[in-house]
């Protein structure tokens, strides 16, 4: 096996999630692409884990697991808090950002 | 003796410190009715240092020459013939004279000059490790300005006290009298380019504030951005050719580079054309030559002892003054010596023209001495421009009082018939005002040219440097002149006229004007009688024994050292030219009265009898006076030259300049709405968008919606990300 | 080897489709199984490296407790579950080219650099214990602060949604 | 040649004493606002203390070297040290920097913004501070970086809160643009860690500012320098602002509040300057060389452009905003021909930008605050209701329009002239075409200050303020602005004081670039 095959996997789909980020109105569906650009990120650590030889790459596929975890959550969170005030999760109808 | 030749910058710096006091103190500290005794007690201050200091330079110049005389034998300097220091004193005129030629036109060096004296401090900035010094130049030139410029203004400060008094803004008033003096002083000492941009531009902005005096009114202010805007239009030429000269001599020190000019000669000369043309934009608009002229009539918005100050007398003259001091610059620029026609003769010549034809097209009596002050300018542009230095410089001084003389008798009418400056409520006032009716006719006269007042001897020399000045003639310059000595005694005659002359058409009781007022116009009345002294021809004083005394401006004022240099000639004085001159004058004084003559009608012969008893009994019928004027006098002056300038002046430059501003304003407007706010603004908002970009052009990019901070951000990341990879 | 490789190439093209459906569906709720889909895909590499925990825990954590998560926000946010016309933006086409040129650039440089690296096979194969035992003596430090982290996200997540 | 005792502590004093204070004041109640107040006006004093010691222990003879210098470790892992020193370039800004804040704190004595909140506000300006001067004496690439970072997000929140109307777009354009730019920036600073070299070839591997600068660009290719160099050119070109990306600018500054739009134009749009001079040029010469003509192009355009964009606003603020624009195209012109006397100029013009543009936009709080507008067609006669403050604005508008014998002249004038002979085998026709243009720009400027100065000073005031106050200068706005009065005139007068500390650096600078490209240095009198 190859390492690249890992690692333009994870490429792949770290664009995928970036599109995803980008160009979805859903809140929910933009914080599973977040998901997937975490995903990405970790399935190249553990590639290079293994390259290396070290553990630490398994290691931190564990902590990022463990943030996105928390951060689904929040996030899932922030997205119910704005749909019960605004009876919407389309993100680009909140402008919240310009005030 | 040198003292203060060495120590100048005390001249400048009391009317600055006066600026200070009067402006910070003169409320509270002075009081209101005070401050006009602190301007006059430092200009009479400076007044005085100014006359040791021409003193003083006269010593110098005396000293330098006997002692290269007498150095004459140990030195090498040739000297020429005849010429030494026992026997100077008893040669007659004509040896004298002609040993003057051959010093100027031969081998350079061959007659004594006189260095200016130059005081300078380092550092004032640098660049480089150059050091560029501040400091002052003192020669001739310098003191001949000194004297006129400390003179008038001490005379304004005064006859100011009494015609401003109880003004809105009399401190501010007299504030700027004093920075104005100040800065006209700086800039005749200056001893660099950038000094003399710097009292240049400072000369400027008191002429701004002046003229802009009574601010509340809007053609005063719109007076006053004119003046100023087309000074900045004309700075562009003065920084460009001091950038040039800077550039080609690597530095602005004045005198070092005449010098160099002198030595170099041709190999620069096309540097010095660009310069020339460049530094001619200046002198256009600060001197108001033709086409920048159309500022200064309407810088007469401003208080009359301004206009007679700055606008007639000294700041207007700084672009003469600055020619004359970068004389072999234009000198070789132009190629002055071998040419018979070049640009800067051509402007003044034309300027003197159009300013004289414009002149009879006023009934403002302010305005007829603005467009004469604009045609004698253009005369002390052209003498320049024929190669006659001390001609130009002698007019400049004689100008200076006689024109002053008639701004301040012109206020003083003013002042009497109820601050009005329009000629038709005029007239008659010869008898209310006698003085100043006086001091005016013989600045008329003085300005007309007439033998034996002031004018006739500058203008003379003028017409003598056209006609026979340096190695070629300038005939066309000769003619321009001689038409111009013509319409000059003809609109003055006219301005006589209307205001003294007919019966009082004004409102109220006309009332001489106070001691304090007539005095300096006595003073100045005198000066333009004997003025003309200053610079006699030798074969005049010859007659009376006292040669000695012969050609004083060109002596004491001309710097040498430098138009030795570059080759300048003084041409013999010629009898009949001066002849020819003063019957042009005199013509055009006769035909101004006898159209009044000719047309005596029948109406009100009891009232032409009034003042026939004056002994002008050709000067009657004011009755039929406009009408007459306009068929006759006008239909042969004002109609083909006049109103062709004046047409031209309005509908041309004016429009130019008006349409300029507009211009400049509209394509602001344009740029701003659709460069600024469309192309470039939405260009950057269609980068965080993409889309969108039609309906909401400009709020695409201020959506506030993440997702397309995302795009730009992630975007940013890849181009970043290329950059890197591929490239680096 | 051949056969890693084979499953490999099955699981990838799985895992990028998936992917792709989940970005371009417009049933949300099948985004929710597309995503799903991938982070199976995942796991299956994940063991294919050698790293049986993570896969069971990336089973374990985001088939069995955040993909719950999101189908309870799916559901909380009412959002409709057949197909939504507007699931995506107007914006789109830049984040297409944004997401383009982010992913080839990043192709590029990694086959530009690591090329046709083959992956090391006589590596140590890291058992459970040993990540425990690097968790919890080398990374102590972060792994406190993700506990941390956690705890701060639950009760964010409360505050957040708690209806006042 | 580290620096001891307490001249080993000045620099690092200079920066952080306005953080110390803004930490300070963190734990001051927020309803006490007096107190907060004179820690503010402390803090920002002692840090001027500091500039003043600094001023007299600057070793003037040798302006060109590094002085009262720190180097410690800070980050190991890639390389950045904590270097700060201080030289005849840095000295003019950092004094400059040190004088406006407290001049600032005393102008927003009375006159916090709305919302209010005065702990904030002056909490922000004093992080600001401590950007500001960061900056300046910063000598290690990372941390000039960190320290030019740390202005922006005090500025944002100035704006996107005390702002205006339209604040919130105003300073997230602000932001955005200058991240955009910052962006590109810090690339090119890790590349330069990377690729420069030393003459041998060697890579240098180092963020020491004073290491890049000696190397000259080692033998780096041209086009490599000129593809690092335009990513600098972005980063510092958008803080300048530089047309065409100056659009932020004028948004910015009619937004934010008053004391925000000084420090904006004062201090913050130098840091771009700064940057040029500091880093892109000695760093690398070829590509500022190969820039040069391009740079001094869009420096003129900006002098037309942004005039052109003066004269046809109606609002007060936005037309000296936009006047930001063209004054600062004089300063890129300088600087842009690679001479030392247009650095000169450059720095010269920074300086006076710095004072006249901060005094004006003081001038337009004041008159905002009397009239609650700013559209010039509603203004008049403020000579008459406020002489005071109408004499100010016409001694502003005159140093602003480059009157000599006021400091604007002195930017002006030197940078028009170092055009006519550009350094670096640059063309000289193409620079005299842009001295040419540039002078032309000088007209305008006059032209637009004038107009606005007649229309809101001259004339009676409108009927509409008939039975309106309009207080004159009052004593704070006093103490804020005499010393910008002060330093205008004096500078007008002395400029020697500015050139003759900035010029050996200059001249070091225009030398290496000069040594570097044509192998010839002219300027070595």
């Amino acid at each position: 096996m190859l390492l690249n095959q890992f690692l333009l996997l994870g490429a792949l789909l770290f664009a995928v999630g970036v599109y995803g980020v980008l160009a979805r109105r859903n809140g929910v569906m933009v914080l599973m692409s977040i998901e997937l650009m975490l995903n990405a990120v970790n399935l190249n650590l553990v590639a290079f884990g293994l390259q290396h030889d070290v553990v630490s790459g398994q290691v931190f596929a564990l902590f990022i697991i463990a943030v996105a975890a928390a951060e689904v959550g929040v996030g899932l969170a922030i997205v119910l808090l704005l749909y019960r005030n605004r009876k919407s999760i389309a993100v680009d109808e909140f402008d919240l950002m310009k005030g | 003796m040198d003292w203060i030749l060495e120590n100048a910058f005390l001249i400048p710096l009391i009317p600055a410190v006066s600026f200070l006091v009067i402006l910070l103190f003169g409320r509270s500290v002075i009081g209101v009715e005070r401050v006009h005794k602190v301007g006059i007690t430092a200009v009479g201050i400076v007044w005085v240092l100014s006359m040791i200091a021409a003193v003083s330079w006269i010593t110098r110049v005396e000293d330098s020459t006997s002692s290269k005389y007498d150095d004459a034998e140990h030195a090498q300097i040739a000297v020429t013939e005849g010429l030494s220091a026992s026997s100077a004193g008893g040669l007659d005129g004509e040896l004298h004279l002609a040993a003057e030629d051959d010093g100027y036109g031969g081998d350079g060096g061959g007659y004594a000059t006189t260095e200016p004296v130059i005081s300078e401090v380092d550092g004032w900035w640098s660049s480089s490790g150059v050091d560029f010094a501040v400091g002052t130049l003192v020669d001739g030139q310098t003191v001949l300005l000194l004297l006129v410029v400390t003179s008038i203004s001490l005379l304004v400060h005064i006859y100011s006290s009494e015609y401003v008094k109880g003004d809105r803004r009399f401190v501010h008033y007299y504030a700027f009298l004093s920075l104005f003096t100040a800065s006209m002083l700086f800039f005749v000492m200056a001893q660099n380019l950038v000094q003399m941009i710097v009292g240049w531009e400072l000369v400027g902005v008191c002429s701004f504030a002046l003229i802009g005096h009574w601010w509340e009114e809007r053609p005063n202010t719109d007076a006053a951005l004119k003046a100023f805007l087309t000074n900045r239009v004309g700075d562009i030429g003065l920084l460009v050719g001091v950038i040039i000269l800077f550039g080609e001599f690597q530095t602005f020190d004045i005198d070092a580079i005449n010098r160099m000019v002198g030595e170099m000669g041709s190999e620069v000369h096309f540097a010095m054309l660009m310069a020339s043309i460049a530094l001619m934009a200046a002198v256009c608009s600060k001197s108001g030559q033709f086409p920048l002229h159309t500022w200064l009539p309407d810088a007469m918005a401003g208080p009359t002892p301004v206009s007679a100050l700055i606008h007639a007398a000294t700041m207007v003259v700084a672009g003469v003054f600055m020619i004359g001091r970068l004389y072999p610059v234009f000198f070789e620029g132009f190629s002055i010596g071998t040419s018979s026609i070049n640009l800067m003769a051509s402007i003044g010549g034309f300027t003197a023209l159009i300013g004289a034809g414009l002149a009879f097209a006023q009934w403002d009596i302010k305005k007829v001495l603005a467009y004469s002050t604009v045609s004698q300018l253009g005369y002390m542009v052209m003498a320049l421009g024929v190669g006659a230095w001390t001609a130009a410089m002698f007019h400049l001084f004689t100008h200076a009082f006689f024109k002053a003389c008639l701004f301040l008798g012109a206020g003083s009418v003013s002042h009497a018939a109820h601050h009005t400056f329009d000629m038709r409520e005029m007239g008659g006032l010869r008898k209310h005002m006698p003085h100043t009716y006086k001091t005016f006719v013989i600045s008329t006269l003085a300005l007309a040219g007439i033998f034996p007042f002031a004018g006739f001897w500058s203008k003379d020399e003028i017409l003598l440097g056209a006609f026979a000045g340096q190695q070629s003639a300038y005939p066309l310059m000769l003619i321009f002149g001689c038409v111009v000595a013509l319409l000059t005694a003809a609109y003055m005659t006219r301005v006589i006229w209307y205001t003294f002359w007919g019966e009082y058409r004004g409102h109220g009781h006309p009332h001489e004007s106070p001691k304090v007022m007539t005095v300096p116009l006595w003073i100045l009345a005198v000066m333009a009688v004997v003025a003309g002294a200053f610079n006699l021809p030798t074969p005049v004083l010859e007659r009376v024994g006292l040669e000695g005394l012969a050609h004083l401006v060109q002596t004491y004022a001309e710097p040498t050292h430098y138009l030795n240099a570059i080759g300048l000639s003084h041409p013999p004085p010629s009898f009949w030219l001066a002849v020819v001159g003063l019957m042009l004058a005199l013509a055009g004084i006769a035909i101004t009265f006898m159209y009044f003559w000719r047309n005596a009608g029948p109406h009100g012969l009891t009232e032409r009898n009034r003042y026939a008893k004056a002994g002008y009994t050709f000067l009657e019928q004011k009755y039929y006076l406009d009408h007459l004027y306009t068929d006759i006098v006008v239909g042969s002056i004002k109609r083909p030259i006049a109103r062709a300038a004046n047409w031209f002046n309005d509908n041309v430059i004016d429009l130019v300049v008006n349409r300029a501003g507009e211009g400049a304003r509209d394509s602001g407007r344009w740029v701003y709405r659709w460069i600024d706010q469309g192309a470039i603004d939405n260009t950057v908002n269609a980068l965080g968008s993409g889309a969108d970009a039609g309906g909401q052009g400009l709020r695409v990019m201020q959506t506030g919606k993440v997702q397309n901070y995302g795009s730009l951000l992630f975007g940013t990341a890849a181009v970043v990300a290329i950059v890197f990879v591929i490239v680096l | 080897m051949v056969a890693q490789n084979i499953a490999f190439g099955i699981i990838a093209a799985i895992t990028v489709a998936a992917a792709l459906g989940m970005v371009t569906t417009r049933n949300i709720v099948h985004a929710a199984l597309f995503l799903v889909a991938v982070l199976g895909g995942l796991a299956a590499n994940y063991v294919l490296l050698t790293a049986e925990f993570i896969a069971t825990t990336q089973v374990l954590v985001y088939i069995g407790a955040v993909m719950v998560l999101f189908l309870f926000g799916i559901m909380l946010t009412r959002a409709p579950i057949g197909r939504i016309p507007q699931m995506t933006g107007a914006t789109w086409p830049v984040a297409a080219l944004s997401a383009l040129a982010l992913g080839g650039i990043t192709v590029y440089a990694l086959i530009d650099r690591f090329g046709t690296d083959s992956l090391a096979t006589d590596n140590t194969v890291f058992r459970t214990a040993d990540v425990s035992d690097s968790v919890f003596s080398q990374y102590i430090i972060p792994f406190e602060a993700v506990s941390v982290l956690l705890l701060a996200a639950l009760i964010g997540a409360v505050v957040l949604a708690r209806r006042d | 040649m580290d620096a001891t005792g307490f001249d080993a502590w000045a620099l690092t004093l200079a920066v952080f004493l306005p953080a110390v204070g803004a930490l300070v004041m963190m734990a001051v109640p927020r309803a006490r606002e007096l107190e907060l107040k004179m820690i503010a006006l402390g803090a920002s004093l002692a840090t001027l203390a500091v500039g003043v010691y600094l001023l007299f222990a600057f070793d003037y003879g040798n302006a060109g070297t590094l002085q009262f210098g720190v180097h410690k470790g800070w980050i190991d892992a890639i390389n950045a040290d904590y270097i700060l020193g201080l030289d005849g370039l840095s000295l003019p800004l950092l004094i400059l920097s040190m004088v406006i804040i407290p001049l600032c704190v005393i102008y927003s004595w009375e006159h916090i913004p709305e919302p209010g909140n005065a702990k904030a506000f002056l909490i922000l300006m004093l992080i600001l501070a401590s950007g500001m001067n960061g900056t300046f004496v910063a000598q290690d690439l990372i941390l000039f970086f960190v320290f030019f970072e740390v202005v922006l997000l005090p500025m944002y929140f100035m704006i996107g809160v005390w702002g205006g109307e339209n604040r919130r777009y105003a300073s997230l354009k602000f932001f955005l643009f200058t991240l955009f730019g910052s962006a590109l920036m810090i690339v090119s600073f890790v590349a330069l860690y990377f690729v420069a070299t030393n003459d041998a070839g060697a890579a240098l591997n180092t963020f020491n500012m004073s290491e890049l600068a000696a190397a000259a660009g080692g033998d780096l290719a041209r086009g490599t320098q000129a593809i690092i160099f335009a990513g600098l050119f972005m980063g510092f070109g958008i803080k300048v602002p530089m047309f065409p990306f100056h659009t932020w600018l004028p948004d910015a500054h009619t937004e934010a509040p008053t004391v925000g739009s000084v420090i904006l134009a004062a201090i913050l749009l130098k840091l771009g300057t700064y940057g040029f001079v500091r880093i892109a040029l000695p760093f690398l010469p070829e590509g500022a060389a190969a820039w040069a003509p391009w740079i001094g192009l869009l420096a003129v355009i900006g002098i037309i452009y942004g005039a052109l964009g003066c004269l046809a606003q109606t609002d007060m603020k936005r037309l000296i905003a936009f006047s930001s624009v063209a004054h600062m195209g004089f300063v890129m012109l300088g600087i842009a021909t690679l001479t030392p006397i247009g650095i000169n100029a450059a720095v010269f013009g920074m300086v006076a930008h710095g004072i006249i543009t901060g005094m004006l936009f003081f001038l337009a709080g004041s008159v905002k605050e009397r009239y609650h507008t700013l559209e010039i067609s509603r203004l008049g006669g403020l000579l008459k209701s406020a002489p005071r403050m109408g004499w100010i604005l016409a001694i502003s508008a005159m140093a602003s329009l480059g009157l000599p014998g006021l400091a604007g002249f002195w930017g002006e004038f030197p940078a028009i002239l170092s055009a006519y002979d550009p350094g670096a085998g640059l063309s000289e026709a193409t620079f005299r075409t842009y001295m040419v243009i540039a002078a032309v720009g000088t007209v305008f400027a006059a032209g637009y200050l004038l107009w606005l100065f007649q229309r809101s000073a001259f004339g009676e005031p409108k009927p509409e303020w008939e039975g309106h106050v309009i207080a004159d200068v009052n004593r704070y706005e006093w103490a804020a602005w005499t010393p910008l009065i002060i330093a205008m005139v004096l500078f007008g007068w002395v400029p020697g004081l500015i050139f003759g500390v900035v010029d050996d650096v200059s001249t070091g600078i225009a030398c290496s670039i000069g040594t570097a490209v044509v192998g010839d240095c002219p300027w070595t009198g």
